[in-house]
């Protein structure tokens, strides 16, 4: 059970009718209908039979997958990684002993196991229903009306006639008028953004062969008049310096919480030094 | 049942793919959306056969009945027995759809009521024709609630008790609201903050802004 | 001519004026542009006479034929014979092709009604994207039925005659295999075992829990 389970296109049982790839190099979030369908998916892939799921297989399945997908450095929905924490926590419930502490209302690992399984068996059973709802005679495809109906002869009585408009026509009717009202075209103001990269240039270019301790503040001040660059310019020139220390390009220092921070060059001796003592 | 009922047009025929034969003849001709030429219905049946007489004998069998298979400068179509025309006229009130001009100027009388022929007009964008107001009050869906407190003193129109019922809708409140419009999808996009739609005022109750007619 | 050829269907009808009758029925159902109510058929007849003994008695004429005459919520329709179904099919009579997604959805609607938007994300899963429950209203399947009594009143869903009309089913109970996930318990919440989903409820009434729009 620890082991996860490994997957090949070989042994994979045949789906009932379902060709969607599920695992092997094929990796596709997006065919899925939301994580509850990949469960789904995975589970008919274990046994057709979902009366006789496994929960806890199906839990490391499901982790084993979404860790593939992150592994490959795929972009997995919200939804995806919320249901394996919630999986992971499952499975957590299932194999440790119950706490004699949680409360009654806590439902018990098997009980959660056992909504689950529920929760599948719905979805299933109502993606049976779509393909048998399908099957009926349908208007139009498998069976006719009459082609040409002569219409019953109609003499308009007195009052007033008989509209068969329905709500939603109505509100349709309104939701257009309104919509162009309604939907604006917002355009984001580009803002002035310093990356890493362009912090890290310009800090070098100031920082070059200043060996006194100064404060960040006075090396970024043709740049922080500017409000709406202000704060870009400090958080990237933050994070750039703390990168050229690591390199030991730079030594900072900070005397207390919220006190000014000061940065200064390393000497080329001294950055061997370090290296030395490193 | 069905097998036992004895159906004499039919069951001289001896093979059951003749019954075939009439079956699919007589469901073509239901469905057909015009007169059915002789050489076009033979497409639907085997080529040996001839479909000719296939089509004698239905008219046969539907000569008696409420719809006959007539014949009209070689084709065929199925048209209601001469002598039952009378019958089938009907005294009714005819079932129409609004048109789109009093289908609109009703759901913003319903959310924006009271409201006055200018404000509705200023939402359509257009001017409304006396008609379509008339329209609605002849339904008895729309009717005139009050005035405006403002110079001319226009009329305020609301919605009936009969708009109410006939939507099934048991209070005006009951109208669905700007999140249930993009809940059902009615309304996409980016919704503009500064958009609102109206809380419809009871039609029992006069507005502040408004007085008896 | 007409009263010499024999039918049999016909025939075993004693007085010409039951002949009469079903003469006239089977005219007004094939001339009618739409399914016709019991109540409204009554009125094409005597009125002491019972029209649903007559309807009976034409829907096992035609049950062996290439039209039938079938009931679809108390409504009265001919249609064509489901078997021939193969023999007419047009070329791809435009299905309403429907996503994964929306035929989901509706399917949730048909077998859980009346159903809530959130009560359907439960089951999927996922959120309804936009435009799905619109889409299903669009095509008059779907339609908002009240709302149901828990806080914030959330709009209930159901399906619509056209829905039953267009899947050829007669009310909501021959939903194919209805009773199978019924008896299954699939079509109940899973909360708790205390909290239940409410049963189908024929789209003309309300659930308990439900109140009109």
């Amino acid at each position: 059970m620890s082991q996860p389970p490994t997957y090949s296109e070989q042994d994979s049982p045949p789906f009932e009718e379902d060709d969607r790839e599920v695992l092997g190099l094929v990796i596709d979030i997006e065919g899925f209908e939301g994580p509850l369908d990949l469960l789904l998916t995975l589970a008919r892939k274990q046994k057709l039979d979902l009366t006789q799921i496994e929960i806890l297989p199906l839990v490391e399945q499901y982790l084993a997958f979404i860790h593939q997908a992150k592994s490959l450095k795929l972009d997995v929905a919200a939804d995806y990684l919320v249901m394996a924490a919630w999986l992971a926590y499952l499975k957590s419930r299932l194999l440790l002993p119950p706490d004699p502490d949680d409360g009654e209302e806590e439902l018990s690992g098997d009980e959660l196991a056992a909504l689950l399984a529920h929760r599948l068996k719905r979805l299933e059973a109502m993606r049976k229903a779509s393909k048998m709802l399908l099957e009926q005679p349908q208007l139009g495809i498998d069976v006719f009306g009459r082609g040409l109906p002569e219409g019953l002869e109609i003499v308009a009585c007195e009052g007033s006639p008989d509209y068969d408009t329905t709500l939603y026509q109505m509100l349709k009717a309104y939701a257009g008028l309104r919509q162009i009202q309604a939907v604006k075209v917002v355009t984001v103001k580009k803002r002035k953004v310093w990356s890493l990269k362009d912090a890290r240039k310009k800090l070098e270019k100031m920082l070059q062969m200043n060996f006194e301790w100064t404060t960040i503040d006075s090396y970024l001040v043709a740049y922080l008049a500017d409000p709406e660059e202000r704060r870009t310019a400090l958080a990237a020139s933050f994070g750039a310096s703390l990168e050229m220390v690591r390199e030991g390009h730079a030594e900072i220092r900070q005397d207390g919480s919220y006190t000014p921070l000061y940065l200064r060059a390393v000497t080329p001796e001294k950055s061997l030094n370090r290296k030395g003592d490193a | 049942m069905r097998d036992e009922s004895p159906s004499s047009n039919v069951t001289h025929l001896t093979s059951a793919e003749r019954i075939e034969n009439l079956r699919i003849l007589e469901a073509v001709l239901f469905a057909a959306t015009r007169p059915m030429q002789t050489k076009e219905l033979q497409t639907y049946i085997n080529v040996d056969e001839d479909v000719g007489r296939y089509l004698k004998e239905l008219e046969g069998i539907y000569a008696s009945r409420g719809i006959n298979l007539v014949r009209i400068a070689d084709k065929w179509v199925f048209r209601t027995a001469e002598d039952l025309s009378g019958l089938l006229q009907r005294q009714a009130a005819a079932a129409t759809k609004l048109s789109q001009a009093a289908l609109e100027t009703l759901v913003i009388i319903a959310y924006h009521q009271p409201a006055t022929r200018s404000e509705i007009e200023e939402i359509r964008g257009v001017a409304t024709s006396k008609g379509t107001l008339d329209v609605l009050m002849e339904v008895e869906w729309v009717r005139m609630r009050g005035r405006r407190k403002v110079p001319g003193r226009p009329i305020t129109y609301g919605t009936t008790e009969q708009f109410l019922s006939h939507f099934s809708l048991e209070n005006l409140s009951d109208l669905p609201g700007m999140e249930e419009f993009k809940e059902a999808g009615l309304l996409e996009g980016t919704i503009a903050a500064s958009f609102s739609m109206p809380k419809p005022s009871p039609s029992g109750e006069f507005a502040d802004d408004e007085e008896p007619l």
